[in-house]
């Protein structure tokens, strides 16, 4: 911990300047600081989002986080729509890894109106679960060093998630949105010959990552510019709720699948995927590792699942199904950390609130707004990035 | 430079782009009217295309080089990566991604458009060079998607952006956009995609949609 | 478990005790007593994580539902603390002091649903949107069709049928 | 950091060699998977226009139009669903609700527009490029349902438990069993339309999923003031366009109505239908016969204030009801809780008083403002082929008649019975149960002219009669009766091939080569029933008009030549109970109307 922010602050800032109390003054007019937008329309923002940076120099000084260019009140429509209803809506919720939402709504009904799903819809949903992890990790990793123009990975990268995109498209019909997991069960069994074809493309994923690893991972710039940049403090992650790979770089164990284990998750051998610098670069560290975990449980998945088996349970008729009052939480991992719905049901055929709270809710926010100052403002991008935040699931 | 009347009342304005004074670092006390200042006052006017040949060719080129503004509006911008990366690979197409409005002529809506966001399509549209063209994407851009009841999405986009093409699908595949690209191609080179002209043309219309939606109206009515 | 719901009840008035389908465990308190029991329970009994802040809105009993779901990482324990407050110029303490975060939370519960948490950093400024001023857009009795349709020019021309009307016009006009 | 960090990225410069990963013509070259959902598709002839998929589109994204060339007609609302592009977002959940399997997704997604109105089409009516593609998103496999395709199984007495007595077959549902059974309705109402008496079926169904059987009796009482009798007894034309059956087993209409009569207890009738007080007007209708058609006008009169009279030739009311049904099928009592209930309302029933014997028609029509006359159908039809002259050839009508009266009734160990329709089920099923009693096995043949897939009789009628122990022999033509020393020995029948002719006109064919012989000491017949309009005097008759198959002619309400006379019920009909219950509440309807509106000039025949 000798590399961090706290050291910096003292050989790098000049500004602000503390006031009596300490407080650190950011006056604009004094001409020593300059306001940048960086976003909404910034390739170097994840998403539709902006960050209202003060700078002097090349260093951040305050930053302020702008969300709500996504936001289409998701959790109104959800008043408006019968359980049913809300699932296609809901995926939307987050577009780059929408199965965590599907999943996390069907259980949530399924909770609430006590319904068991069978075994085989069970794990298909754990397919799906990882395969949406492996893409969007694949989007992510090699995309880690597009932020410090290491562009070219990252194009591989979609390459490789476009393979995946495929065998999704093969098993739900949708390249983005899935739409695969609903109330009740899955909707399909996986076609002929797809194992196979999935296993193909793993071992190419996997051939990939090492060429990830040559040209990312021990990339001197890489490292140069990643390692001691954006440290969170370990006492920060349960104070502000951080989760994930964010908290798993900072020495935490947290993971939900092993916490709190859903599915068929307990019968899966896998282990926390820990760093201790919680850096950027011990978070790319932890996602890379992701990865491999992530492959390794498609194919446990694949020799474990039974070949045969049930879609969907029996429940009410989807056009009237009515949930007895009660409220329920469900959470799941998703590639960003803990994903969490909190489910209100009031006994009539439409949900009461389906509250979304996503891991960049705070990572997003509070988190990437304390990290980022004093930070470069060439830096702020990887920051962000390592962050994965995600505006949609903030604003939802 | 000098029309006023274009300009917002005061109390409209965000906090910087009010008038105010600002003292530098060496006691330099400096009037600023940021609206003056930094924003041409001009309404955009209509131009007129060229005749012939001349007309002909250049809507040829400006169908071969399509840049495209890097703005990811909505959940479809998920499917624009892909679409610059090697599978598809729309460079060889003569499409292309650009950072800023200023370089590019193509302005893709992917999807829904929550307010907030129309404000700062309207104004990246404004800002973009002229011939430049509106690709629409997906059901929310036609009649509002599966947003349609949304407190916080507008419904159809061409009440507030001229738009040349529209792309079914939630969300369409890239090689539905690339078909797009195509269409979008035929109707520049038929002389069709007239979108600014028309713009220009019906400012007044467009405007006051526009000011229905966006309640804090806190920048120039045309921002050049 | 029961131990600390012991102790809780013990120290607090706490009312509707109940386990969720998940094993989460739902209790509701008087507001005036919430911070001191957050504190304790955050304190004393190690949960230490805010994992959500979420407001139900019963508007036919004129009332707002707060949760707060607080999470022990130790022992992998989730407990919800239900609040209920009046619907009338509602009004809760903050909890930004416990955790930092829930800043965020109560800016959006005071954007969406108008309960003021006097004192949280910045619960005032726009959170998600910009220029609203209409009513706070979660609250039930704000009708998001009905503001769409006035205000966002759905595409005309679409009529429908409903089949069993359809026919009785069709079939049997006058019975 | 070492010096290998520094080379080991030259090492992407590898790439370049590599086979490129460029797709030529993404456009033309990757059609969607399998199972991609693209755009819609429709088979309109399949598609019944129920509006499931409009009712389950999340964003309202399907409206129903009408499509020229479709005609609205019984289970076809006519209705076809149109899909705005401006709203889906292929979820593809219509696909899966949709109860025909009509509609599906192909695998085309590409599909570009200038024009954003072009993005609003009737999927198999307006032409699209993708309506021949085979591939694309279907129903997934069986076991995935939105709603469950089978019936809640109703519980009946076993055959054994049952062939021996006339105790009531059928259970009834149960709370549970009546909520999983109403839980399968989509609520589409295309049933309401073919019910005669349009009943608002999908309201009192929702009712029951509510929980909520006030509600519900008082939505059937609207249409229908004999629930617990239809309830039973109904021939449930509703539940042969049930848009369930059109993939798995109808909605049990009928048992769901019965569900809400029997767990409503009688006494509480009048609060809940909120017919405690009514005010009367002072005029008064006779009303002849207690059958469907006429409790059913006397319930609509009453309820309007009418002082409404009943003539009953019996000595119990409910007509064919009482006396064409079976008791195993509709116990006594369920029939006086209804009776007992308009009887409640003021309704006077004057027993054994018949028509046109102990009063004139005449009399009564200058006693009242108004008479309606639903007399039925209660004499029975004879074969009259050769031996039906003899006397144990008897009348299906009467036997069903004697045994609800109690009478005795002539029994043999062997009978035959001729007729195929519900009456000769009901009949066998009776005697069958009559000679178990007595003779302690069954005995009995019932053969009829339409081959057993053309039978009229309900098809679960037919084999529980089989299961019951009796033997149904259809598709031979009665020839004579043989009999020996004045005692039947059997029926000689013949091979009847065709019913009709080539103008459809009734005209059995028989194959005579093909005979058999049905042994009985004893036979039945029950092929129709005909109207005894002997009430009607001559010059009352004059004013009447008569058709050509000998029905009277009657307006929309049921009034006939005569402004005063009201002819309604199975001598309009046929015999049908819900058909009288309809006729009913037009009749009363129309008499209100003719009393109250001035409409006494101009009668409408």
């Amino acid at each position: 911990m000798s590399n961090t922010i706290f050291d910096w602050k003292k050989d790098r800032s000049m500004f602000p300047e503390p006031d009596k109390d300490g407080k650190p003054v950011v006056e604009l007019d004094s001409q020593k600081y300059i306001k940048v937008w960086q976003g909404p329309n910034h390739p170097g923002v994840t998403g539709n989002m902006a960050l209202e940076l003060t700078i002097s120099g090349d260093e951040v000084m305050e930053a302020k986080t702008h969300v709500g260019y996504l936001h289409r009140g998701f959790e109104k429509l959800f008043e408006r729509r019968r359980y049913m209803q809300c699932f296609p809506t809901s995926i939307r919720m987050c577009v780059p890894e929408p199965d965590i939402n599907e999943y996390n709504l069907s259980r949530g009904t399924e909770l609430l109106s006590g319904i068991e799903v069978p075994e085989m819809a069970g794990w298909l949903r754990m397919i799906a679960l990882e395969m949406a992890r492996l893409q969007v990790l694949l989007r992510t990793v090699p995309g880690q060093g597009g932020t410090i123009g290491l562009g070219l990975p990252a194009q591989w990268g979609l390459y490789y998630r476009e393979l995946i995109l495929d065998r999704f498209e093969e098993l739900t019909g949708g390249r983005i949105y899935h739409m695969y997991i609903l109330p009740g069960g899955v909707r399909g069994l996986l076609p002929d010959g797809f194992k196979k074809r999935l296993e193909d493309n793993l071992v190419k994923i996997e051939a990939f990552m090492k060429e990830v690893d040559r040209v990312v991972y021990s990339n001197a710039v890489f490292k140069k510019r990643t390692k001691g940049i954006g440290v969170v403090p370990p006492e920060w992650i349960d104070q502000y709720g951080a989760t994930g790979p964010v908290a798993r770089a900072a020495g935490y164990k947290r993971d939900v699948r092993k916490d709190y284990p859903y599915l068929y998750y307990d019968r899966l051998d896998f282990d926390y995927n820990v760093e201790h610098e919680s850096d950027v670069f011990a978070r790319f560290h932890v996602r890379r590792k992701d990865v491999d975990t992530t492959i390794d449980l498609l194919r446990q998945i694949m020799a474990k699942m039974p070949e045969k088996g049930e879609l969907r349970a029996e429940t009410p008729n989807v056009l009237h199904w009515k949930i007895p009052r009660g409220e329920t939480l469900v959470r799941c991992e998703s590639s960003r950390g803990e994903y969490l719905f909190y489910m209100v049901a009031d006994g009539s055929i439409y949900p009461r609130r389906i509250n979304l709270r996503g891991p960049s809710y705070t990572h997003g926010v509070v988190l990437l707004e304390k990290l980022l100052v004093n930070a470069n403002i060439s830096d702020v991008s990887s920051i962000m990035v390592s962050l994965a935040t995600c505006p949609p699931e903030i604003e939802r | 430079m000098s029309e006023k009347k274009d300009i917002p009342e005061d109390m409209f304005l965000a906090p910087e782009n009010r008038k105010h004074t600002v003292t530098g670092p060496d006691g330099e006390v400096i009037h600023v009217d940021p609206l003056n200042d930094y924003f041409c006052q001009d309404l955009p006017k209509v131009e007129a295309p060229y005749k012939g040949v001349l007309e002909k060719f250049l809507n040829w080129a400006r169908a071969e080089s399509l840049w495209v503004l890097a703005y990811g509006t909505g959940c479809g911008s998920i499917e624009l990566p892909p679409l610059f990366s090697p599978r598809f690979d729309a460079y060889r197409f003569g499409v292309m991604m650009r950072p800023t409005p200023r370089q590019s002529g193509v302005l893709i809506i992917s999807g829904y458009l929550a307010v907030k966001t129309l404000k700062r399509a309207i104004r990246s549209y404004e800002q973009m060079q002229n011939p430049k063209y509106v690709i629409a994407l997906g059901s929310c851009t036609i009649n509002g998607g599966m947003y349609f009841d949304s407190y916080n999405t507008i419904n159809r986009l061409d009440h507030y952006l001229p738009v040349d093409v529209y792309i079914a699908g939630c969300m369409p595949r890239p090689e539905a956009i690339l078909a797009g690209f195509n269409k979008l191609k035929e109707r520049i080179k038929s002389g069709n995609a007239e979108g600014a002209n028309h713009y220009a043309e019906n400012l007044e219309w467009y405007k006051a949609n526009q000011k229905k939606i966006i309640k804090d109206w806190n920048m120039p009515t045309y921002n050049w | 478990m029961n131990e600390i719901i012991e102790h809780i009840k013990k120290r607090f008035p706490v009312y509707e005790i109940g386990e969720g389908p998940n094993g989460v465990i739902l209790m509701s308190v008087e507001a005036s007593r919430l911070v001191p029991m957050l504190t304790s329970l955050k304190t004393n009994h190690g949960y230490s994580i805010l994992v959500i802040l979420s407001t139900v809105d019963w508007l036919e009993d004129c009332k707002f539902q707060l949760t707060y779901i607080v999470n022990n990482p130790e022992e992998k324990r989730d407990l919800g603390i239900r609040v209920f407050i009046q619907r009338e110029d509602a009004e809760m303490e903050s909890i930004h002091t416990l955790w930092e975060h829930a800043a965020t939370f109560q800016r959006e519960i005071k954007e969406m649903f108008g309960i003021n948490f006097p004192g949280s950093p910045g619960v005032d400024d726009q959170f998600l949107l910009e220029g609203w001023d209409n009513k706070p857009p979660m609250r039930r009795d704000f009708d998001t069709k009905k503001y769409a349709e006035e205000t966002f020019f759905p595409r005309p021309g679409r009529e429908t049928n409903d089949p069993a009307a359809y026919m009785k016009q069709k079939l049997y006009p006058d019975e | 950091m070492s010096l290998k960090d520094i080379f080991s990225p030259f090492t992407a410069w590898g790439k370049a060699f590599e086979k490129p990963v460029t797709i030529k013509d993404p456009i033309a070259e990757r059609p969607g998977a399998d199972r991609y959902r693209g755009f819609h598709k429709n088979d309109i002839s399949t598609c019944i226009g129920c509006g499931t998929c409009e009712t389950i589109c999340e964003n309202e994204a399907i409206d129903l139009v009408p499509v020229e060339g479709i005609e609205t007609k019984d289970g076809d609302s006519g209705l076809r669903p149109r899909v705005d592009y401006g709203r889906c977002c292929w979820c593809a959940l219509c696909v899966d609700v949709c109860t025909t399997g009509s509609l599906s997704l192909t695998n085309t997604y590409t599909w570009v527009e200038e024009d954003p109105e072009a993005y609003r089409f009737t999927p198999g009516v307006d032409e699209k490029p993708w309506d021949k593609e085979e591939k694309g998103w279907k129903k997934p496999e069986p076991g995935y349902e939105f709603y469950n395709l089978n019936r809640v199984t109703m519980e009946h007495l076993e055959p054994e438990e049952r062939d021996d007595t006339f105790i009531e077959m059928v259970k009834g549902f149960s709370k549970e069993q009546a909520e999983k059974e109403a839980d399968r309705c989509v609520e589409c109402g295309i049933c309401t339309a073919t019910c005669p008496a349009h009943m608002g079926i999908p309201e009192y169904i929702k009712a029951i999923r509510n929980d909520d059987l006030e509600e519900g009796l008082r939505i059937l009482y609207d249409t229908n003031p004999l629930p617990e009798i239809c309830g039973r007894i109904c021939t449930h034309k509703c539940e042969t366009v049930c848009t369930l059956g059109h993939r798995g087993e109808a909605l049990s209409i009928r048992w769901l109505k019965r569900y809400i009569a029997d767990q409503n207890p009688s006494e509480k009738y009048k609060k809940i239908l909120n017919s405690e007080f009514i005010e009367k007007n002072g005029k008064k209708v006779a009303i002849i016969g207690s059958g469907p058609s006429g409790l059913s006008t006397a319930h609509y009169l009453a309820l309007m204030g009418y002082e409404c009279t009943i003539f009953e030739k019996l000595s119990k009311a409910g007509g064919m009801m009482r006396f064409g049904i079976p008791e195993y099928r509709l116990p006594y009592d369920q029939i006086d809780k209804d009776i007992s209930y308009i009887e409640s309302l003021g309704v006077k029933i004057k027993y054994n008083t018949q028509v046109g014997v102990d009063i004139t028609l005449d009399e009564l029509g200058k006693k009242y403002d108004a008479v309606f006359a639903g007399t039925g159908l209660h004499m029975g039809r004879s074969t009259r082929i050769e031996g039906t002259d003899h006397k144990n050839v008897y009348q299906a009508i009467d036997l069903l008649r004697k045994i609800t009266l109690g009478e005795e009734v002539p029994l043999t160990e062997h009978i035959v019975v001729i007729g195929g329709g519900n009456v000769a089920m009901d009949i066998t099923r009776s005697l069958a149960r009559l000679q178990k009693q007595k003779y302690g096995k069954v005995g009995i043949i019932t053969t009829s002219l339409e081959t057993e897939d053309k039978m009229p009789a309900d098809r679960e009628e037919v084999i529980e009669t089989r299961e019951e122990g009796a033997v149904v022999n259809p598709g031979w033509a009665p020839q004579y009766i043989e009999i020996e020393n004045d005692k039947i020995k059997g029926l000689h029948v013949a091979q009847c091939y065709s019913l009709f002719d080539e103008e459809g006109k009734f005209n059995p064919q028989c194959n005579l080569d093909n005979l058999q012989f049905f042994e009985g000491n004893m036979v039945v017949e029950s092929i129709g029933q005909g109207m005894d309009l002997s009430y009607l005097t001559e010059d009352l008759k004059h004013d009447l008009e008569i058709d050509r198959r000998g029905r009277i002619k009657v307006n929309e309400y049921f009034q006939s030549g005569i402004p005063w006379l009201f002819i309604g019920g199975d001598i309009i009909q046929g015999p049908d109970v819900i058909h009288g219950i309809a006729n009913g509440h037009k009749a009363a309807r129309g008499i209100d109307e003719f009393l109250f509106e001035e409409k006494k000039d101009t009668p409408k025949p």
